[in-house]
Formats: structure tokens, C-alpha cells, sequence
């Protein structure tokens, strides 16, 4: 976006809020994203914290910044590069200019520029002065000022007034894009309900950069972005994906029937999962903060016993802690669900960062051969979906299922079509109460002939005592076994027991048959859509098959992958999926390895895939 | 089905499988001491789970005919709390061992004791690795030689009691494989509590550390090297039970008198003190070794408080439901 | 190249590592505490190591000076064992958190301190899980309201200190962040310590667990709150030195006087009985709360006793080598 | 073998001793076999234990067996099946029978075939009677009572007596294949040195079998199995997997100049190593039994971090705790050996049984890129050569190397020519004493051009202070880093250090393009070699490429599998060499799995082989 001609429609924005960590700038950007998508835009987020811990103000680690990009046309991502960038600080100048096109618009808080700030950031010379800036539209003003000013009459203490800065910015980017400044005012009506003079102090700085913008001759015009029309109609709200995944679980829980128990111990980026899934109590949702992550798994797997939906949830290295008793769960086949919020690996990593690089990890991680269903959502929304899907995989085959989801999805944001709970199907589950073999007696691992579930005898049914353990069993009685055929019959039964797994086809997206398949998975979905789209408009012949179920594969996968020429896989790791498909089916699929700790940008994909293409 | 539990004799405790333990091991005698017990609970078998680790002592839960749960090593808390959490109607034992429960899953031990899980954990303390033939264990003696240790080990040991205690452990009590009655009254008593109880078996392995407590325990040092704890009783042992302990500034000094009555100043136990220090003083004592009941005081078990936090919020929701859910704390909009 | 340790001042033990925690964090103290005795310890810089596991409070590390390992959650304890045995010259400091320490690490901590290991752990204590933004703790009271627990936590708090002493720690003492004498102190006597030296420190947390310790610490109420534990010195405490504990029965009392004579029964402060009752005691106080030295015992740190076990292997095997290896307690036959 | 003819010369022989837990056939065994290699014999042994607990005297899993296979000729695996078994109870006659091929001898003690352990062996009637073994060759003795009558004079109590049966037994198969008494009656009195009755009951015991079988006529043959011509010249020993593993990583220590620290935490069957690695402490063996599998690699790591030659051995389920440690081991690019003895999983599984599933497990069950070094020793000798190879690749590129065996390596024995540790080349260390960076700064993570290896910089080291931990770091100074860039490139790079190593050509057994190629590894090499020995010899084009190095593989094995017309994998798992190979090379390689907890026989490996060729 250029800021040429006044009175412009957009199809599409992209605009970052870039803050110290004390700047609110993930409050702003989300109240930027709700009131955009209230009035119909479609939206797409990718908030980017700083590491784990704060930095002290002023400095680049310390840097919070929050991407939006908003349309009237599909909206799949948050966008490559920032039309527009709100700088706070010179820190978060210097931390975000080089993602800026040539031409975009810097809004900067002149204010903060000071030498010691200047200091902190690592610049020698004030950049608004210096040339810099040169090849972008700046706009600086000294916004602490003007807040401090439009608050002179309140009475709260000034570190307070400062802390309305950031709403004074956010007036400003409501007047740009010609956005209404109602939801924010009543969101903060509620938010500081016992405080009100916040509140006043609050409405009046966001007004007053709304008014700021307006009178004063700073932008050259506004903008404006129709609602979409693309979105089906019907009542939405935002949805992050770590929240839509609490809700799937707990609909999955009720759906079946079951109280929900979810085993977690905090980790970035999977502990919101357990916070959201501790205010759904009301719906039988026992949460349990445990010592350490296999005390997580473990507690699951014992409520999974005892017939509850067990999940455990957690990130990469809490995987690997997992790893053991999740091969139990292999070996008595009880249904669990392992949610996996990637994050940027190995080892601590970079655990503000979004990666897929557990794929391999959540597939063969474990001693002995000890298969699981994987799924993996591709949206923030989906994280719904799939977390009920999974349940009921899980629940119909007795037998583990992970949800690998990742740091960009858990805390991304999209516009979610509220689901309506009675369209969604009851989910079966295999309890018996009564003894399946001779005399009455429960034979615990009879298989049933379709699904190669185990009936599921929980503690509390009379006359199905019985023991379970880690130790191999014999097919259909479920007694311990040493016996070398049954081994072997039983480590083919448990991978079949996940090939028998009923998932829909892969998603088509594009000719059915041509010069290049794009296969991806997870959350690079929108990137990837974005940028086939992008080369199918450009007359390229590119297809992308999209998969959400991993273990198994869909069944048309196979088929798809040998109808066309060249087969392409993106993914935010060194090839993991790559490899899969490359073992499977023998296609000489090429691998597009990204691990830069962030999502792939459209950019990159539409280059790559050229390239491809032209090769 | 209903089963009549009135009825229930030891033998329909026993479950059909072989018992693989060494002969002679102390085990069996545990065994034998919790079945017999078992239909004077009063507790439908159904609703009965042993959960335990790996083990020889972890295989407990394949001789009873109950549910029953053998985990992997060390974690067998962390089941049983999900579990409970699950179902807290169930009765649910605990079977663990010196390594088991206070080596790989130490921390798993301490941590579902201090959240006072109501379950009862019985930990057989043979001071040694059994099933992977004779390593020592953290209560094992500094200077044990075993196949890990040929010269001797260097780890100072841990109090199993001690160790209870500091993760504030309710009911803490100790007891031995050789003396079925003591351990009857011992594992009935731990099942009586609410909340968690923790239980130390003293127990030989004749394998690998055979007469590993004879030291106290061999019959006929056992009158004079046991003292037998009773709430509300003085600390009195000995073949002529003219032997007991008294109190000294901060500490319990061995007495002994004359005849038959027992001086005024041996100490009476009070398992019942809210402070751990009397129940901590006693497990330092090794000559005579305390068992019994070291301490039993109440606190809301956790399973018990997490069934009250989700009926509150049950209350507190009005019945609302996922429709509801979805809504909640978020703005919503309507697209045409 | 070898460094002149004489010389050494505070400033050579700050890194070139910007500071990362929040603004008021209670670490900052405890970083300058340490950064100050450092010189005054006597040892190269070379031959310091930091070791600690992961939370805000084992960022620590970085901020020194020496050598640093910021391991995984948890496992500093095993780290600083592995390190100690393969140079036991080196002096090992290990930070930890409360959920570092006590939740994941719980039963690393336990090990490492029932094996004596020669090193010196301090848990910073702010009752929260800092790095992952606020969750309940192991030290957390119940009922605490967080991110995870909405409607309060259910589980019992730990106490850091008596599990330390139930681990058979030989020295074990209690500091806090805004005393940057007495941290000093206690930092230099735990480092003089041979063998394993546990320090808890009351650390605030201003983000997430604001005034967790102003109930005693508090400007205001400090000298009423605190009790500070010296060695052989009746406990007295107050802002005018008129309160006191004094022993009845098994209990510590409090007892308060007129005038400047400390009463006899005040009971005088022993760090150095064998028996851990009495510091045990000490630790089921909160009001008031003693810090200071509660428990400092000798015994042989397991690092010194694994060298002297290769010592005397080495003097035992008169020089044989790799090639007597090779045979060792196998038969041999030669082929022609 | 048929015991037709008299005085016949074989030229290999199996023969399994089996009885109860408490009949000391591991011990007959052992002695056989030790006996048999002194006199030149080449010999392969398999001990198969129950299960971990000793069950109740007389029942079926009770049963512990030992079998060999020794002959003049290169002997390679254990043997398919025994041609004599000596069943000391009904449950070891029943436990083995199925493994007896039509014609073997069978010597059972006749005395413990009593109504009450033909019950606790689940036998109805008495086979010995009942016709159940009428394909066999049969000689039932009554051995109890043969063994008392030989003791009578001795004063020890009747158990001792009865105890030395076995030896009774053994003396009777010395007799059978002509085999001198002393190396066992040596043996005896060393072993029991304090105890002279029992050195005289059992020498007793021993003669008396010898010589009742001289005497009587039960055996209408006793056989020659003359001295090996192949073995090379030199002095021997046998060795057990775990023994030499034990021998190798101190050695390798050794050679290094560095102590050997080893922590680990017992598990079946990995324990033997730290037990044997307990008795090295003179050469500076510091052995530490962990309080759980974590704190063993960690304290390991720790080890590492102080600068000695830091080793962590367990089992598969030990391997699934240690992966997030193993995790931080690669991202501070520390040397680590981590030994995977593996058992059958999944979970407990069958903890004394054997299996190959652990290989996908080491090389992917980490939370994100996290590569590792792979070796697979192929027989329990090269345990010994293996263990030091990985040491120095460890330590030359500074990362962590798994040693993959099994329980079949690690029980295994084969004849072991003692090396001359002068002849083993010294280990170089990547020791840093001063800084190599800008004004003697250290850069802690420059790395070598070459190798990649960074400089190991031990606490202790002046003017080197530093920190290291697992948050991603700068390349060249080794500091936290965030850079996207920067963190793409250290995954590759540290992928790269894997694929640096340089490691030696694989092994070509056959012919050097043909029909079919054979890629296997670990410990099934045995028995593939002379499988397909067989078919070459039966005029078969086949050739065995044996993998040695997995991660990285050989340089050669790419055009390797290209000049086959077909590639078959055997493994003891589902296909995970094959699914590497496969997705690496695009070779359709055919799959052989096999999950029976026990190694291949050679005639089921012969069998798909040949089914192979002709398809
Ligand atoms: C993860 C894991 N590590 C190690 C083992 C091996 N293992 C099984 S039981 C055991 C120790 C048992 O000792 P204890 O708990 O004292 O039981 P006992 O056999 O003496 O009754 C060990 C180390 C295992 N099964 N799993
Ligand atoms: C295996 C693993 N699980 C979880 C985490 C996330 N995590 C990091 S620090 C921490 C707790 C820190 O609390 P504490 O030790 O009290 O330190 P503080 O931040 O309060 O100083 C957690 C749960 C992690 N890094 N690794
Ligand atoms: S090894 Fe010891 S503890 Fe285990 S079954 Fe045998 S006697 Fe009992
Ligand atoms: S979150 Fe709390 S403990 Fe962590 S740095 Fe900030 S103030 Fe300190
Ligand atoms: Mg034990
Ligand atoms: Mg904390």
C-alpha cells in the first residue's frame, strides 16, 4: 500500500503495532483485529512476543509486536510485510524495519526518542533524522505528549496517563482505516469496570487520536476496506487457536459424554490451553496442573482408565518427556489425546517461536514400535474441529491421537463462525459392562472386527476386574505374553488399528492433475493457499493438497501424488513430512525447508514454487 | 450385575494369575495380609484399583482380583491421581518400592502426597533393586556393595518416613512383612483415612538382600528392637515391656525400669499432633525401629476439593452449556 | 594465562550480558549479593561455574561472570553431579525456582542433596511460576487464585527448607531479596560449607506474585516478622529484642519480656545437632519467620568420596592397564 | 545332526541347555561354551531368561535356556535350531520342544518329571510316555538320582547336592562331543575357592556324568568337532556384548586422555555395562547409578561439560527419557555417548526379549531438528571396536552418537581376540586454552572448517569463562540468538556435523552388483551372512551390504543399492532401516520385518530370500 491518492479502497491491509513489552501492544492489536472483524472484514493475526522473559524497557529483546492484515477478500494470513507500522519506541523501529516494503508508512512516538532510548536500541544517530527512513512515508508524532495532554484533567498519576498511549495510536490507525471506535470503548468500559477513571482516561485517548488524525494533515487521506463477502453469514467471534482447541476438547468431552480430564504442566506455547480449559469446570473439565510433564501424561492416561476423555498437552521438550508413557498408551489401548503446540526447537530453542519440526518426533518417538494418529489443524479455527475430530479417532479405536499444533497457530487469530452444538454428532464410545468371552469372563483385548477397538471396562463395572500393563499382551484375553507370533500379530494390530482410522480425503485445492502438487500440513496453510492462488491467477497450473490427518495419510493421497509432474513440500522444518511421503510412496517429492522461527511468507512460497515450476 | 459384598471372603480376592515371586520373598506374606483384609473393607471389588510402577513389588496388583493397574516405573502417583480424579468413589492402593517410589519416581511420590490424594501407598522397602537383580537403592546403607557398587556405595540413604513427612503427609505409618497381624491393623487403617496414606513395608528380599532387616526383625531380637506405636499409649517395648523412651530437651531418650508399672514420665504417642516434629523425632529411632502409626491428621483430600470446585461452578453456570461456551468472554458479531 | 584471584572485584563478576528480568524483580538483589562476595571468596573466576535449570531465576547464569550452564527444566541438580565428579575443584553454585526446584526438579533435588554432593543450590522462592507468565507453585498457599487456577489451587504448599532436611541436607539456610547484608552472610557461609549447602531465599515476583512476602518482610512488620537464627545466640527477635521462643515440650513457643535481659528459657539456637528435629521445627514457623543458618552438619561430599574410591582402585591395581583390563576375570586361550 | 553313525566329525553343532530358573543352565552354558572356545572352537551363544521375575520353581515361565552353536567352520549365529536339548524339567521340555527339528536328541532328568511339575507345566499325561516326542531321539536318565548317588560321601546338605545335577548334565555332553573337563574343573575351583566341599561335590558331579556317559550306553556316538582353521592367530577370550561395550568406552577414554564418566540407571538389558564399567575404576571410571534416566544423561551432559568422555547407557524406554537431554546435548554441541541397548516394546513390552525398533526412535525422538550420530555394532565382539569408533566421531565433531545394540548383542558371547592397545590410535580432543576470537575473546562456537566441531572450552580454563545453554545460539560467538537467519543456519549446520563424519565404506558381501542386495545392520548380521552364504553356495546371485554407521550412512551405500535389481531390508521391527533407505534414495527396498522378540534364523531369512530371487 501506498499512501499515494486520498480515499482509497483496500481489498487488503497488512499493519504491525510494535511496542516496548510495557506498551500494550498486543491489547492494541487485538482490539484492532475484533472491531476489524466486527465490521466484517476478514482478519488474520500473528502477535510475535519477545523471549520468555522481559527485557528491561527500551531495549531490542524487550520489543512486543502484533501483525493484522484485514480484507474484504480472503484473508489467509497475516500478511508478509506491514503496509503500515506503529513504532513506539526505537527499539521496535529497529526490530521491524527490515520487514518493511519500500513505500510503507511508519507511524513513530517521537517522544521516545531520546538519547538513552536511542541508546538502548543500538543506534548510533537518531534514524528520523539521520536518512534511514528515507525510502518510507514517515509520520512522527510526539505521542506521549499529545496523550499526557488530552488527559491533563484526569485526575490518575502520569505513569497511568503514559500507559494510554497506546489507545491514543490505536485513535490514530481506527481514523486511517476508518474503522468505529465503539467495541474498543465498551470493551474497556468493561475491562476497567472497577476503575473508572481508567476508563474515561482510556476512552479519551483513543478518541483523541482518533480526532488527531482526523484534524490535523498527517495522513494524506483514509482508507477504506469493505466487509468481505466471502464469509458465510451467521453470528462470529475471534478465535485464537489454543482457545478454539479448549473448546473443541471440551465439546468433544460432552459430545461423548465423558468429563474431560486435561493433564498439562505450563509451557510456552501450550499453557493458554490449560488456562482457558480451567473456566470450563462448569462443564466437567477437571484440569490438573502437574508437577512435571510425564506426572501430565501419566495422570491422563490414569483418568483414561478410569473413563474419562483424557488429554495431556504440552510443547516439544514436554513431548519428548512424554514419550514413555505415551508407549504405554500404545500398549493398552486406551484412548488419549496429546496436544503438541510446536514451538522452535532443539532442545529450549527459540520457545517464542513457531516451527513443525516435532512431526517426526510425535511419529516415532518412542522405544519400540509404538504408533499414533496425527492430525494436525490448519487454522487457528480448525483447531476446533480437529481437536473434536481427534477425540473421536481416539474414542472409536482406542488408541492415542496427537493434535500437532504450533506457536503461530495457539496464538493467531481468525473470525470463527460460532458452530452450533446440536449440529455437532454425538461421538460413540466402547464402554462394556458386561464380560464378552466364555463364562462371562471379559476378554479385554477382543478387537472388535471393524475398528480393532478394545472394549473399554472401566474400574466400578462389576464382574470386569481386570489387570492391565505395559507388558505385551496376548490378542483377545489381554494376559501377558511372551509368546513371539502374538508379538509379532500385535505390533502389526496396533499399526492397523491407525491405517483403519476413517479420515476424509485431503483437500484439493486447484486442477485435479497437472504440472505441481504443493503437499503441506498444519498451519503454513494459508501461506501456502495464498501463494498457489497468487500463481494460478499468474497462469501457472499448481495444485495444493492440504493435509490435516497425517497418520494415517488420506486415503487419496497416494493417488493425487502420482497425477503430476512434480511434487513440492513447504514445511517449517528440514523435511519431516518430506521424508514421510518420500518413504510411503516413493515420489521423488522435493523438500522446502524453512526454520527461521516464524511462518512462511507468501513471497517466498510464490518464488519457490516458480522456480520450481520453470526448473 | 451387582456383587454382594457382604459376602466377599479372601479367596475372592486372589485373581487367577501364577505369583512370580521368588520363594521365600517377603512379598507373599503382604500379599496375604491385604487379601485377607480386603472383605472386611467393605468395599465392592469393582470399585477396588492397585495401581503400581515396575517392580517386583510393583506386580502386586496381578494377584489381586480387583482392577488393577501396573504402570511404568516410577509414575504409578501420577496414575492413580488421574484416576481419582476421574472416579473418586474407587479405593485405591498404591504399590511401590524403595526404588520405585523414592528414586526414579521420587518426585512424583512427594508430590501426590502433598496434594493429599486419597489413596493409600504402600512402599516395600527391601533396600535394594529386586527385579533388575541387585543394584542398591536410595535406602540403601552407605558402604552396600552391590553389582553397581563393587566397592561399596556412597549415597547416604533416605527415610522413607522422613521423606513422607516433609511432603506433608497425613497419615504416615510403617509396618513389616514377617508380623501378618501388624500388617492387617496397619492396612486397615490406612484404608480408614481420608486422604492420603503412606506406608512403609519393611520387607526381605532373600535374593538379592536377604536379612536386610533381621537387624530388628529376627525373631529373637524382635521383642527388644521393635517398639510398637499406639495413639494415646507410652512408648513402652521390650520382651518385659520394661523398656520405653522418654522426652529429653528436643529429643527421645531410651528408659528402662523394674517391675511392671510403667513410669510416668515415658512418653505417650499422640498421632494426632497437628506438627510433624514428634512423627519426624521417631524416625530417626532405628534401635528400636517404631511402627504403627506414626501420625494421622485431616485435611480435605484433593479429589474431594476438585469435585467441589467443578459442583460450584456447575451452580454458579446456571446449566449453561457449549452454546454458551463459545461466547464466553469474547465479543461475537453477525454476518448477514 | 592464570588470574590474579587477590585482585578480583564485584565488577569482574558481572558479564556483558544486558540484565533481562522485570524491572523490581527481587533477582536483582540477590545477582548484586552475589556479584559482591564473589571476590571474597577466594576462588579464580575460572573455577566458578553457574549452573541452573530453567525459569526466570536460572537466567542467573548469564549475568556472571564465570562459567554458566543453563540447562533444561529441572535437572540442574543431575548437571551440577556430572560436573562435580569429573572436577571436584571447580565451586559449583546451582540456582533453581520454586517450580524449577520443587515441581520438576523435585526428585533431582532430593537426590543431590541426600548425596551430599559438594555443591552450593539456592531456590529463589516467589511462590509462582515467573518465566511461563503465572502459574501456581509448589509453594503456593492453597486457594491461590492464577492463570491455571481460577477458582484457587487445591494442592498443599511444600516447604522448601523441610524438604531439604528430609533430603538429610548437612547445611541448610534461609535468606531474602530485599537483605543484602544477610544474603551476603548466608551466601558465604553456604559457600564455606563442604559438602551440599541449601539456600531458600524469599524472592518477590512485582508481575506476577506482588507482596507474596510482605506479610513478614514488609518495612513495616519486619522486625516483629523475622527471626534471625545465629548460632549459639538465644532466638530473640522484635524491634526492641523483647520476644522470643522457648522450648515446651515438643513445641518452640513464643514468649515476650520487659527490659533488656534475654529470660534463660529462651532457647538458644544449635545449627550443629546431628538431629534434624530442631531445625525441623524452626521450619513450621512462619510468624515469626526464621532465617538464617537452621542446620549445618559435616559429612563427605559423595565427589570426594568417588575419588577417593578411584584412589584406591588405582593403588590397588599396582599400574595395570588397558591390556590386564582385557583379561580381567576371563579365562584366555591362545590360537596358533 | 542324527546320531546314526559312530565317531562322526561335524562341523558344527547347536545344542540349548534348559531347566528352571534355579538350575544354573546359564552357568552349564557359559561353561560349555568357554570349554569349547578354549579348545578352538568357533562358538555363538544365546541365553533367553524368563522374564524378569523367577517364577515359581517347575512352571513354563520358569524355564531358562542357553543355546550355542560351535564348530570348526565360521560360526555366526547361535544356530536355528539345537540338535541336541538337554531339559532338565517338564516345563523346559515343553517351553523348547517347538524349536526341535524331526531327529534331535533329546537328555531329559528323568527324576523331575514327577506328577506335580508335569503339572506345573500344564502337561496332562507324561510326554516321555505319551508318545508326544516319538520324532525324537530320546535319552531319559534319571539325573537327580544319578548326581546323589555320585555325592553320598560328601557332607554337604542334600540341596548343595541336587544343585550340582547340572554339572552332571554337562559332563555328560563333554563326553558327547569330546570335550576336556579341566577349563571347567579350574573354573570350579576358583568360583567356589572358599567353599572346598562344594569344589569337590561339583568336580564329582562333573567327572561322574562324564563318565556314566562313557560307561553306559546310552549314547550309541559321541562326536569330534575339531579346532577352527579360520580363526585368526593370537589370544582369546569370550566376550558378551555388554563386556566389550563396557571394555571399549574405557578404552576409548583412555586413548583420549580423558576420565570416563558413566551414568546410567539399571535396566534390563543394559545394567551389565554399568556394572561392568564399576569394576574399571582404576583406569578413572567414575560410574554414577542416577536416581532415574534423567538425571543420568544430564549428569552425564554435566560430565561432558567438565571435559571428560561422558556415556549414558540404558534401554529403549530409558532412551524416550533421556530425548530432551539428548536434545540439549545437540544444541551445545557437546561429545555424548548414548548407548541403546534395546529391548522389545512397545512400553514395558518384553523387557528380556530382543528387538531392532529403537532405530527411528534415536534418530527423530527429539523435540526439532536435533540430528545425531548412529553406529550399530553387528556382533558382540565389535561391541568392543564400535564403542570407541563412536567415541572419537563424538569427540572429533563434538556432538552426541548413539551406539545402538540389543539384547542379543549384549547377552551374546563369540570368541574375542584380545587386542594389543597399542595398536588402538590415540583420540584427539578439541581442548581450548585460549581465546580465539577478537582481543583473545573465546568464540564458543566457531567452528571447525572441517569438522564442524567447536572448541570445548572447560570450566577450570582461565580467561575462557562463558555460558552455554539450550537456547539457540549465534554462530561463531556461541550467544543467545533470536536471528531467523541465524537459526536456519545452525540447524543445517549442526545437520551438517552428522554428515561430516567420516565414516568407513559399508561392508559388500558378495558380489558387487547382481540380483539382489541384502542391507542390514546390528546384530542380525550373523545370521543374514550365512543365510545368504547359503544361497551363493546353492549358485544364488545375493550380496549383504552390512550397515555399521547409520547416521550417517557409509558414502558407498548409494551406489551400492543402485546396482542391485532388488534391495531387501530384514530387521527386527516393522521396516525402519527400510523406510530410511527408501526415503533417502528412492530405492523401492523391500521390506522384511520381523517382531518375535528373538533373533532371525537363518532358514526363515534362506526361506525369504530365495522367495525374493524367483519372484
Ligand atoms: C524407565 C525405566 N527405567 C528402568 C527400569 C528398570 N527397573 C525396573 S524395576 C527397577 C527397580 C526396582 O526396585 P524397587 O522399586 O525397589 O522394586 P523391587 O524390585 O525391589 O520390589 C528398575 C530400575 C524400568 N523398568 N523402566
Ligand atoms: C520441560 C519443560 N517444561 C516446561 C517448561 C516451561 N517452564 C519454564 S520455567 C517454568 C517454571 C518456572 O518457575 P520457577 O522455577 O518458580 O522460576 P521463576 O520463573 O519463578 O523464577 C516452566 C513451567 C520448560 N521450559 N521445559
Ligand atoms: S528378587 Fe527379591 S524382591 Fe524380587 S521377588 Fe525375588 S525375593 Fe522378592
Ligand atoms: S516475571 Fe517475576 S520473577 Fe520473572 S523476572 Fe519478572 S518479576 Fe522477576
Ligand atoms: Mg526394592
Ligand atoms: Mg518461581
Amino acid at each position: 500500500m501506498t499512501t499515494a491518492a486520498p480515499g482509497i479502497s483496500r481489498d487488503r491491509v497488512t499493519i504491525r503495532f510494535a511496542g516496548d513489552s510495557g506498551d500494550g501492544m498486543q491489547l492494541t492489536g487485538t482490539q484492532f483485529t475484533t472491531t476489524s472483524a466486527m465490521i466484517g472484514n476478514d482478519v488474520s493475526t500473528f502477535p510475535d512476543f519477545p523471549a520468555e522473559i522481559r527485557a528491561p524497557a527500551g531495549t531490542l529483546p524487550g520489543v512486543s509486536g502484533f501483525q493484522i492484515q484485514f480484507g474484504s477478500v480472503n484473508i489467509r494470513t497475516p500478511g508478509d510485510a506491514p503496509d503500515v507500522l506503529v513504532a513506539m519506541n526505537p527499539a521496535a523501529l529497529k526490530v521491524n524495519l527490515h520487514d518493511l516494503p519500500d513505500g510503507a508508512t511508519i507511524l513513530v512516538n517521537e517522544d521516545s526518542f531520546s538519547e538513552s532510548n536511542l541508546k538502548k536500541a543500538g543506534y548510533a544517530s537518531n534514524p528520523l533524522e539521520d536518512g534511514t527512513l528515507k525510502a518510507f512515508r514517515v509520520v512522527k508524532q510526539p505521542i506521549t505528549t499529545l496523550t499526557r495532554e488530552a488527559l491533563k484533567e484526569i485526575g490518575i498519576d502520569s505513569g497511568s496517563k503514559d500507559r494510554c498511549k497506546n489507545l491514543f495510536a490505536l485513535g490514530v490507525m481506527y481514523w486511517l482505516y476508518d474503522r468505529p471506535l465503539e467495541p474498543t470503548l465498551e470493551w474497556l468500559s468493561t475491562k476497567f469496570k472497577k476503575k473508572p477513571l481508567l476508563v474515561e482516561a482510556n476512552h479519551i485517548a483513543l478518541k483523541a487520536g482518533f480526532h488527531f488524525a482526523d484534524t490535523t494533515e498527517v495522513f494524506t487521506s483514509h482508507y477504506q476496506v469493505p466487509a468481505a463477502t466471502h464469509l458465510p453469514a451467521g453470528e462470529y467471534r475471534q478465535v485464537m487457536g489454543n482457545e478454539a482447541l479448549a473448546l473443541g476438547l471440551t465439546t468433544a468431552a460432552q459430545k461423548a459424554g465423558l468429563p474431560l480430564f486435561y493433564g498439562s504442566y505450563p509451557i510456552t506455547p501450550a499453557s493458554d490451553v490449560l488456562h482457558h480449559l480451567s473456566q470450563h469446570k462448569h462443564l466437567d473439565v477437571r484440569t490438573f496442573q502437574a508437577e512435571d510433564e510425564m506426572a501430565a501424561v501419566c495422570a491422563s492416561i490414569g483418568a483414561a482408565f478410569g473413563g474419562a476423555m483424557a488429554v495431556t498437552g504440552t510443547s516439544g521438550p514436554g513431548v519428548a518427556l512424554k514419550a514413555e508413557a505415551i508407549g504405554l498408551a500404545v500398549m493398552i489401548e486406551l484412548p488419549l489425546i496429546i496436544v503438541n503446540v510446536q514451538r522452535a526447537g532443539p532442545s529450549t530453542g527459540m520457545p517464542t517461536k513457531t516451527e513443525q519440526a516435532d512431526l517426526l518426533q510425535v511419529m516415532f518417538g518412542r522405544n519400540g514400535e509404538s504408533p499414533c494418529g496425527v492430525v494436525a489443524p490448519a487454522t487457528p479455527g480448525e483447531c476446533f474441529t480437529l481437536a473434536i475430530e481427534a477425540c473421536r479417532l481416539a474414542l472409536t479405536h482406542m488408541v492415542p491421537v496427537f493434535i500437532l499444533t504450533d506457536g503461530y497457530l495457539a496464538n493467531g487469530a481468525e473470525p470463527w463462525l460460532l458452530p452450533n452444538p446440536d449440529d455437532i454428532p454425538e461421538i460413540k464410545v466402547n464402554f462394556i459392562t458386561e464380560g464378552n468371552g466364555p463364562d462371562g469372563v471379559l476378554n479385554g483385548y477382543q478387537h472388535d472386527p471393524e475398528t480393532l477397538a478394545r472394549p473399554w471396562a472401566i474400574p466400578g463395572t462389576p464382574g470386569l476386574e481386570h489387570r492391565i500393563g505395559g507388558l505385551e499382551k496376548w490378542d483377545v484375553t489381554g494376559h501377558i505374553s511372551y509368546d513371539p507370533e502374538n508379538h509379532h500379530h500385535m505390533c502389526k494390530l496396533r499399526a492397523e488399528k491407525i491405517e483403519r482410522m476413517v479420515v476424509p480425503d485431503a483437500e484439493l485445492i486447484g486442477p485435479e492433475e497437472g504440472e505441481l502438487l504443493v503437499v503441506s500440513w498444519g498451519g503454513t496453510y494459508g501461506a501456502v493457499l495464498t501463494a498457489a492462488e497468487e500463481l494460478r491467477l499468474a497462469g501457472k497450473e499448481i495444485t495444493v493438497c492440504h493435509l490435516r490427518y497425517i497418520n494415517p495419510f488420506p486415503k487419496n493421497l497416494e493417488a493425487t501424488l502420482r497425477k503430476f509432474k512434480k511434487v513440492i513440500v513447504p514445511e517449517l522444518n528440514l523435511g519431516q513430512l518430506c521424508m514421510m511421503i518420500r518413504a510411503k510412496f516413493m515420489v521423488d517429492a522435493i523438500s522446502y525447508p524453512k526454520v527461521h522461527g516464524r511462518p512462511f511468507q507468501v513471497a517466498e512460497l510464490v518464488a519457490k514454487f516458480s522456480e520450481v515450476l520453470s526448473d | 450385575m451387582t456383587s454382594a459384598v457382604v459376602q466377599l471372603k479372601k479367596k475372592d480376592f486372589v485373581s487367577d494369575q501364577d505369583v512370580r515371586w521368588c520363594p521365600g520373598c517377603g512379598d507373599y506374606a503382604i500379599l496375604n495380609a491385604m487379601q485377607r483384609i480386603m472383605p472386611e473393607l467393605g468395599v465392592p471389588k469393582e470399585k477396588i484399583v492397585f495401581v503400581s510402577g515396575i517392580g517386583c513389588s510393583s506386580r502386586f496388583p496381578y494377584y489381586m482380583n480387583t482392577y488393577g493397574f501396573h504402570t511404568i516405573h516410577g509414575r504409578a502417583p501420577a496414575f492413580a491421581t488421574g484416576l481419582k480424579c476421574t472416579n473418586p468413589d474407587l479405593t485405591v492402593w498404591l504399590v511401590t518400592g524403595d526404588g520405585d517410589g523414592l528414586s526414579i519416581g521420587g518426585n512424583h511420590l512427594l508430590h501426590v502426597i502433598r496434594r493429599n490424594v486419597d489413596i493409600n501407598i504402600l512402599l516395600f522397602n527391601n533396600k535394594i533393586y529386586g527385579l533388575t537383580k541387585g543394584q542398591y537403592s536410595p535406602t540403601s546403607e552407605v558402604g552396600t556393595v552391590t553389582k553397581s557398587t563393587p566397592l561399596g556405595s556412597l549415597d547416604r540413604p533416605l527415610n522413607p518416613l522422613r521423606f513422607a513427612l516433609a511432603s506433608e503427609a497425613t497419615f504416615v505409618a510403617r509396618t513389616y512383612d514377617t508380623d501378618l497381624k501388624h500388617m492387617q491393623q496397619v492396612f486397615k487403617a490406612a484404608a480408614a483415612h481420608k486422604g492420603v496414606s503412606f506406608v512403609e513395608i519393611l520387607q526381605n528380599c532373600p535374593i538379592f538382600n536377604d536379612g536386610c532387616w533381621t537387624e530388628n526383625l529376627a525373631k529373637k531380637v524382635r521383642k527388644d528392637k521393635v517398639l510398637f506405636l499406639e495413639h494415646g499409649k507410652p512408648m513402652v517395648y521390650g520382651a518385659d515391656k520394661n523398656r520405653g523412651l522418654k522426652l529429653d530437651g528436643l529429643a527421645l531418650e531410651k528408659t528402662s525400669w523394674e517391675g511392671d508399672e510403667t513410669p510416668a514420665d515415658v512418653f505417650v504417642h499422640d498421632s494426632t499432633v497437628e506438627s510433624s516434629v514428634l512423627a519426624t523425632l521417631l524416625t530417626e529411632f532405628t534401635d528400636p525401629i517404631p511402627v504403627g502409626i506414626f501420625r494421622e491428621v485431616q485435611a480435605q483430600p484433593y479429589d474431594e476439593a476438585l469435585i467441589n470446585q467443578l459442583d460450584v461452578a456447575k451452580d454458579k453456570s446456571k446449566g449453561q452449556g457449549l452454546a454458551e461456551l463459545y461466547r464466553q468472554g469474547a465479543n461475537t458479531w453477525t454476518v448477514e
